[in-house]
């Protein structure tokens, strides 16, 4: 049967592609926006699991933040996006450059 | 089997048939239609020029603000949807915090109407 | 009034000079006059100032006075001024040099004034600060503080490598002193208070001692300075103007030795006893090769800078022969070489606002045109070498003779110091005043005009007066210098029985440990 | 599960957070009614506000805790969020002048300060993992769209997507490690953390704390999560620039020290070395890198990261004195910064903004008290005394000597030294170098602002004991 | 459990919506010759007449003309894209009728959490269009997608806040409770539709306009944008996307029913008029909803898409944001609210 442990190993594995599709990633800005919610997912999915487990709500009660602020998150980096093609008129990582820090 | 399955076995077994039903008819031509493809047939429609970019091209800030703003909403219908279903074991104090909840929406609401969000033109 | 003691006065006199230079307006040909004036009836209001401290001071107290308090950081941490007979001396010197550096910058400085004399003014209060406190993190506060105007004093007013020079001033003396800062809050978690008096009173572990003295050492080493950290002094003097090179030597440098008689030897004596022997090495390494340096130099600033880093040789060599007459005469010789090297750099000055260079090869034959000048100099140059009747032999003298008491080795080698001192002061002496003068530019010079000869009269005579009559500053050091002694023979005392008995302990309880072993061995070998 | 909760909780407590959001709402009303023409008056009034609700933090007292133990207002969360509330306020005294000049003096950007106070003075007040992390967000959301306001600015705009991106894999980090711990003790307020936590230490609580910790050394902009900072420094505008430096800082460290010490005080061994390793490296990097840069901007970014780097130690320590240190450190180095950033926004010839260490040659001929103030700022900042600076890294430091970090503690007074050199530089400029045309006059929300602060850093050690016995009461609260 | 027991709940469940599907499609054959004759009516037109009596074969000829249609792939498009976007699109509008109740206990899952799945699978139809319209290559496929997403999801808010309105009155989720919450003595007077009466016709312009009917159907407007995100779409590819639309149009119609008409409850709440089949009943309610969308695309002109912006965004939002602060108050004043 599927138990916590399984639950933990994906929010992980998801995780880590988020971590790694934002460092690794050199094409598209969109993409980490992506990653970033990858991340969000993992963490939601380590709430509700842990939730359950616990059979405390609190977890659940954190996911619906998170999912709040995701939404928030991502309206947010949509519109700097925007306004960004539109200065650069290019969203491809390696334009994000005007500053080297 | 629990009681988690029990709902959703039928839920997806639904979704399965519709799949199939979809597939079959998306399929079918493909099996029994004649087909003879010839480059005209193929350019895409384009008014009868011949098409000189690409398709995917720049497309209008608006768009994007309407995704923006379904996402803020959105998202505030599903925070009501648990509050409404226990509305009526609430009490005031969580009355009143839904309320203050879509009084900071409409306040939101308000300022995209007059910052011109809303309009289209 | 409003609590404040003298000493409060006296750092606060020049601080109001300082902000009223400043509300002065815009740099005109009259400002910069009311700010001359200004600066030097702040200075002198100082010195007299310094001098009814002085009246009120009781010479024959070992104990601190004129002490005041007020709440600070926290009530371990007050803000604490007071006085004692290592202190007093040097608020006097200090107060006594300030007039005659304004005086000195007079014409001097010509542009941005106003600025000049307000870094001055702080830096002075900066000084006295040091001298006065009685609280360590205070102490550390002035004696950190008085690094912003000097900084600025050279790097605004000073020659052309004058960046380089107070950067370097600036940085080493800060490294320096951070360590003894990360030291004073060690003392602080150890004994609860940063109160000097208590911290007097308050005897260290052993151990702690010696990283504490470490801590310590390295910031007054620098600043006193020390072979092989002094190679900031002679970039400094070289590049300040002469004011600020009369400061420096006459004043900054003696922050350092002050540390050690005020901190070092009194509150870490155990540490201090068993470090001697390293400072001994590094002041004999700096009185002769430092010396041999000053042989070298073509720059007359530069050669007087290192016969300063060889004086203060003396000084760390004569405090810590640990016994009376070395801690004395060191303690003269801070004063003295006080006058001394001030004065001598006023007397570059003299020239260089002349003649706007000091190479040595650029004059000669100068006593012919100066013959004041050419008097002065001699003084003091007898004075820098040390020869009797002047104040420099005094110091000397009696830093040798403890240096004899507490090891001949080093006392031997320190001879050569003077011997060197008076071949490169003379040979300086010669090439400068003497000689043809056949230089045609030196044709015209003028001597001593009616200001200069108001700055350096007063110090001829104090020169001479303290060499032929040492009595009064030495009477003014020894109360403090037997208490101190006093209490380091006790210190060490207790640490030696202390250690006996540790030693005794230890044995005792090896003992012990091997009697119940023993038995196991033999339960066992049963 | 809980019951649903039908009485209404204490809202005393919370008064401040609650005046500020209503007065926000309203003046969103307020300029979206106005329109573009309502800058000015939206300034004032969030200005207003702000002050006012200074004025309330200030004036609360003692140690409660309400909405169901998500919030707690003690005497530290007050001092954080009275500095908090001075840095939002300056940062909108700095900014009038910069943004009707750039001509983007739209009212939403004292709003979005307003909103990220709030966020800010929540993340001060959090106690439990879901306050935290709302207010985290809260004022990273503002933040990201005030670094991008500049909107027609290809910098701007790259500032806030690079802030944007990394903010949020922070965010995430911060989260996914909350969540290991919420996991793991199976609470997330921070009280109930503590009970939890009272026996071993499983590997999955370590595993969140790191987590937890690189989050947070990322809002911090501490090394090695620091490679936002100069780039969203330089790229945003320069007032927006001054505010990341103040306030936010503020309230990432009052988050800091609420996780570490409210939540983890038991399990010091697993984060000191942690905290330890980062202080050491922010402190060392801040230095070093710093020395480098041209642009005032970077340089200051450079000199934040070595700041939270000093501030960190007195974390390290993690005993009362610490937290002490911490609370004084960032007191001082608001003003500090602010001072700098008040004199970076007088720059200003013929409509252009200057930048660059060059442009302040010879300030001090030019400007005298521009000069003195900055080269004021830059000596407290290098920590000599008797400037404000000086007693901001004696408390951090007397912490560690006392909790045995001799050795952090040894390292930090070398780094601030190699700092020294790069501040001094700029006083170097400022004074022994030519003198250029000068520069406009200061405009007046500057002058108010670097008058304060340098008032606060030459004056200090004159009078500390209020700060000192205020940050002293705050560090109590915690223990 | 054993396997085969397993297999046969599996397989049962299988058969069960293998008929609700057939005859869902074979009901919304009829409803597209409704659809055509009742247009034509109100046009004096005769509308389809030639395959068999009155036409009634005309859908299912249709059918096999598509099918037996050639199927062009545009060489531009991206293939797998391009067939996938019809697949979703068809499959996500009939995976909605998993939920909903025919008669009492007539639903092949009775989910606890029905109407947010239904609301959920409906919001994802968007992704059928945009993929559609991005796959084509093509310019105005790819205008007319976004034009149709962003008219669906303008929409959809307001039909979220609509919901919740039914969802403060039912407390629940439950499509089936929803429906058993408005079985009172007072008949088709105790449904929503009157107590919520402004909710219903919200409710029914936002069906209009996320099912993009007439006339609201400006991403396909056949003038300006040549059938929009469909316009390079041919064979069954293209049925599939047509019989989405309808199998959506429908679901909005059953939904309706749910919410505001009583779903499967006779509109007179006592003999012989309850002997009535459940289904009946809710096959005539949706029908007439049916009707009331066919007889719109007949009578009214199509908006402009600036129009059919505001009238989402400035009208139905606020109304029905208002409408749920109200709703809360006359609830909790009244002390009417379920559960309280």
């Amino acid at each position: 049967m599927i138990g916590l442990s399984h639950y933990l190993t994906v929010a992980a594995i998801l995780f880590t592609l988020g971590v790694l599709g934002i460092f690794i990633n050199r094409k598209n800005v969109i993409v980490i926006l992506m990653s970033v919610e990858l991340i969000l997912l993992a963490v939601n999915i380590n709430f509700v699991a842990f939730s359950t487990h616990l059979n405390d709500i609190t977890g659940q009660v954190f996911a619906l933040f998170v999912l709040t602020v995701a939404a928030a998150e991502a309206a947010i980096g949509l519109a700097i996006l925007v306004v960004f093609f539109r200065n650069r008129g290019s969203i491809a990582v390696e334009d994000v450059s005007m500053m080297k820090g | 089997m629990t009681g988690l399955l029990a709902d959703y076995l039928p839920l997806i077994v639904f979704i399965g048939v519709s799949l199939f039903i979809a597939a079959a008819l998306l399929v079918a031509p493909f099996v029994v239609a004649y087909s003879s493809p010839d480059p005209e047939k193929l350019s895409a429609y384009e008014c009868g020029f011949n098409a000189f970019d690409d398709a995917r091209m720049k497309f209008d800030v608006r768009f994007y603000l309407v995704a923006i703003l379904f996402i803020i909403f959105d998202l505030e219908v599903a925070f009501l949807f648990p509050w409404a279903i226990t509305f009526g074991e609430l009490g005031w104090f969580g009355f009143w915090s839904m309320m203050i909840f879509l009084g900071v929406l409409t306040v939101g609401f308000v300022y995209e109407w007059r910052k011109g969000a809303l309009e289209w033109d | 009034m409003f609590g404040l003691g003298i000493l409060s006065g006296l750092l606060i006199v020049p601080l109001a000079g300082a902000a009223f230079i400043l509300t002065l307006g815009e740099e005109t040909e009259a400002v910069k006059r009311n700010a001359r004036w200004a600066a030097l009836i702040t200075t002198i209001v100082t010195f007299l100032l310094s001098l009814a401290a002085w009246a009120r001071y009781d010479i024959a107290s070992p104990s601190f006075q004129l002490v005041e308090s007020h709440a600070w950081l926290a009530e371990t941490i007050r803000f604490k001024l007071g006085v004692d007979g290592f202190s007093m001396p040097l608020i006097l010197l200090t107060t006594f040099l300030m007039p005659f550096c304004i005086g000195a910058s007079w014409l001097s400085v010509e542009h941005r004034v106003k600025e000049y004399f307000v870094a001055f003014l702080v830096l002075e209060t900066t000084m006295i600060g040091v001298f006065c406190a009685l609280d360590l993190v205070l102490f550390y506060l002035f004696f950190e503080a008085g690094l912003i105007p000097m900084f600025l004093i050279i790097g605004i007013w000073g020659g052309k490598r004058r960046i380089y020079a107070s950067f370097k001033f600036f940085l080493y003396t800060l490294l320096g002193s951070v360590l003894m800062l990360l030291a004073i809050m060690a003392m602080y978690w150890e004994a609860g208070t940063t109160d000097i008096p208590t911290l007097l009173a308050h005897r260290f572990p052993v151990g702690m001692q010696w990283w504490l003295w470490l801590a310590f050492f390295a910031s007054f080493a620098v600043k006193m300075p020390m072979w092989p950290v002094h190679t900031w002094l002679p970039d400094a003097h070289v590049e300040a103007p002469t004011a600020g090179s009369v400061i420096l030597a006459g004043i900054l440098l003696k922050m350092g030795g002050y540390g050690f008689i005020r901190i070092s030897l009194p509150m870490l004596p155990d540490a201090s006893a068993e470090f001697a022997p390293l400072v001994f090495a590094l002041s004999v390494i700096a009185i002769i090769f430092t010396s041999l340096t000053a042989m070298m130099q073509t720059d007359i600033k530069k050669l007087i800078a290192y016969s300063s880093v060889a004086h203060m040789g003396f000084v760390t060599l004569g405090l810590f022969t640990l016994n009376e007459q070395g801690i004395q005469g060191a303690l003269f010789l801070m004063i003295s070489h006080g006058i001394v090297s001030g004065a001598l750099f006023l007397c570059v000055g003299v020239v260089y606002d002349r003649m706007h260079t000091r190479e040595i090869a650029a004059y000669g034959g100068l006593v012919k045109r100066m013959p004041l000048y050419a008097a002065a100099m001699m003084v003091f140059t007898m004075a820098n070498v040390g020869l009797p009747g002047t104040s420099g032999f005094v110091g000397e003298f009696l830093a040798m003779m403890g240096a004899f008491k507490a090891n001949p080795t080093v006392a031997f080698f320190s001879v050569f110091g003077i011997i060197l001192s008076a071949g490169y002061a003379l040979w300086l002496y010669a090439r400068v005043i003497y000689g043809k003068l056949e230089k045609p530019n030196l044709q015209g010079i003028l001597d001593l005009d009616l200001r200069e000869k108001i700055i350096i009269a007063p110090l001829v005579a104090l020169t001479i007066w303290y060499g032929v009559h040492p009595a009064p500053v030495l009477d003014t050091f020894a109360p403090s210098t037997e208490a101190l002694m006093q209490n380091m023979r006790t210190a060490l005392a207790n640490t030696q029985t202390a250690e006996a008995a540790a030693k005794a302990a230890k044995l005792a309880a090896a003992e012990n440990m091997a009697g119940p072993k023993s038995q196991k061995i033999e339960a066992a070998a049963r | 599960m809980t019951p649903i909760q039908s009485v209404l909780p204490a809202i005393t407590p919370v008064l401040p957070e609650i005046v500020l959001s209503i007065g926000a709402l309203l003046l969103v009303l307020w300029g979206a009614w106005r329109g573009e023409r309502s800058a000015e008056s939206v300034n004032l009034g969030a200005l207003g506000l702000l002050i006012f609700t200074f004025f309330l933090v200030v004036s609360q007292t003692g140690q409660v805790t309400t909405l169901n133990g998500a919030f707690i207002a003690d005497p530290f969360a007050r001092v954080m969020k009275a500095l908090i509330l001075i840095g939002s306020s300056a940062t909108i005294l700095l900014s009038r002048d910069y943004f009707q000049r750039e001509r983007i003096d739209r009212f939403e950007y004292p709003l979005l300060i307003v909103l990220c106070t709030i966020g800010m003075m929540v993340m001060a007040s959090a106690n439990d993992l879901i306050s935290l992390y709302l207010g985290l967000e809260l004022q990273s959301l503002a933040a990201y769209v005030i670094a991008a306001f500049h909107r027609d600015d290809v910098k701007s705009t790259e500032a806030g997507l690079k802030y944007f991106v990394l903010g949020a894999l922070s965010s995430g980090m911060l989260l996914y490690g909350a969540s290991l711990v919420y996991g793991f003790t199976g609470t997330v307020s921070f009280p109930g953390i503590v009970t939890a936590l009272d026996g071993p230490v499983s590997f999955g609580i370590v595993l969140g704390i790191v987590f937890v910790a690189a989050g947070v050394a990322f809002k911090l902009a501490a090394v090695p999560f620091h490679m936002w900072t100069p780039d969203v420094y330089e790229g945003s505008p320069t007032p927006v620039t001054a505010f990341f430096a103040s306030a936010p800082k503020m309230a990432a460290m009052a988050m800091t020290v609420r996780v570490f010490i409210g939540a983890f005080p038991d399990v010091t061994a697993v984060w000191q070395q942690i905290i330890v390793f980062v202080s050491i490296a922010s402190m060392a990097l801040g230095s070093f890198a710093a020395i480098g840069q041209r642009n005032l901007k970077r340089l200051m970014a450079y000199s934040s990261i070595g700041n939270v780097g000093y501030a960190l130690i007195g974390l390290a320590a993690g005993s009362e004195e610490g937290i002490r240190g911490v609370v004084i450190y960032m007191v001082i180095y608001l003003a500090m910064t602010l001072g700098a950033f008040a004199v970076l926004l007088s720059l200003r010839r013929k409509d252009r903004m200057f930048e660059t260490i060059d442009d302040l040659s010879g300030l001090s001929r030019t400007h005298p008290w521009l000069a003195f103030s900055l080269a004021a700022m830059m000596f407290s900042l290098a920590g000599i005394p008797p400037l404000a600076g000086f007693f901001a890294k004696f408390y951090v430091f007397a912490a560690a000597i006392k909790a045995g970090l001799v050795t952090l503690a040894v390292i930090g007074v070398v780094t601030s030294v190699v700092g020294a050199f790069y501040y001094l530089r700029l006083v170097k400029v400022m004074y022994f170098d030519e003198a250029q045309a000068p520069y406009e006059r200061i405009p007046p929300g500057s002058a108010i602002v670097l008058a304060a602060s340098s008032v606060v850093v030459v004056l200090f050690f004159l009078i500390p004991a209020p700060l000192v016995a205020a940050a002293g009461s705050a560090a109590k609260s915690l223990f | 459990m054993t396997f085969l027991e397993v297999l046969g709940t599996v397989l049962l469940i299988a058969l069960k919506s293998f008929v609700l599907l057939a005859a869902l499609l074979v009901f919304i054959a009829y409803a597209l010759l409704a659809d055509r004759k009742i247009w034509a009516a109100v046009q004096l037109r005769r509308g389809p007449n030639v395959v068999g009596p009155w036409g009634l074969f005309q859908s299912f000829a249709d059918l096999l003309k598509f099918v037996l249609k050639e199927p062009v792939i545009p060489a531009g498009a991206n293939k797998a894209i391009y067939l996938l976007a019809p697949l979703v699109f068809a499959m996500l509008a009939l995976a909605s009728w998993a939920v909903i109740p025919l008669a009492d206990g007539w639903a092949i899952a009775d989910l606890n959490v029905g109407i947010v799945y239904i609301f959920a699978i409906s919001s994802l139809g968007v992704y059928g269009v945009i993929m559609g319209g991005w796959a084509s290559n093509s310019k105005y496929a790819f205008l007319g997608a976004l034009r149709s997403a962003a008219q669906m999801i303008s929409y959809e808010v307001s039909l979220g806040f609509v919901i919740i309105c039914v969802l403060l009155c039912a407390g629940s989720l439950n499509l089936s409770r929803i429906v058993m919450a408005q079985d009172t003595a007072l008949g088709l007077f105790g449904w929503y539709w009157l107590w919520l009466f402004p909710m219903f016709g919200v409710f029914f312009v936002s069906a209009l306009a996320e099912t993009n009917r007439p006339p609201f159907d400006l991403p396909e407007a056949e003038s300006e944008l040549v059938a929009g995100y469909m316009v390079e779409y041919s064979s069954t590819p293209y049925l599939l996307f047509m019989l989405g639309e309808y199998v959506a149009i429908m679901t909005m119609c059953a939904l309706g029913t749910v919410l505001f008409l009583g779903g499967w409850l006779s509109p007179i709440p006592f003999a012989p008029f309850t002997w009535v089949p459940g289904v009946i009943w809710f096959a005539l309610k949706a029908s007439f909803l049916f009707f009331m969308i066919a007889m719109v695309k007949a009578m009214v002109p199509r908006y402009r898409y600036d129009q059919l912006m505001r009238l989402g965004w400035k009208v139905f939002l606020p109304l029905s944001l208002i409408s749920v602060i109200v709703v809360a108050f006359v609830l909790k004043l009244t002390g009417l609210a379920p559960g309280a």
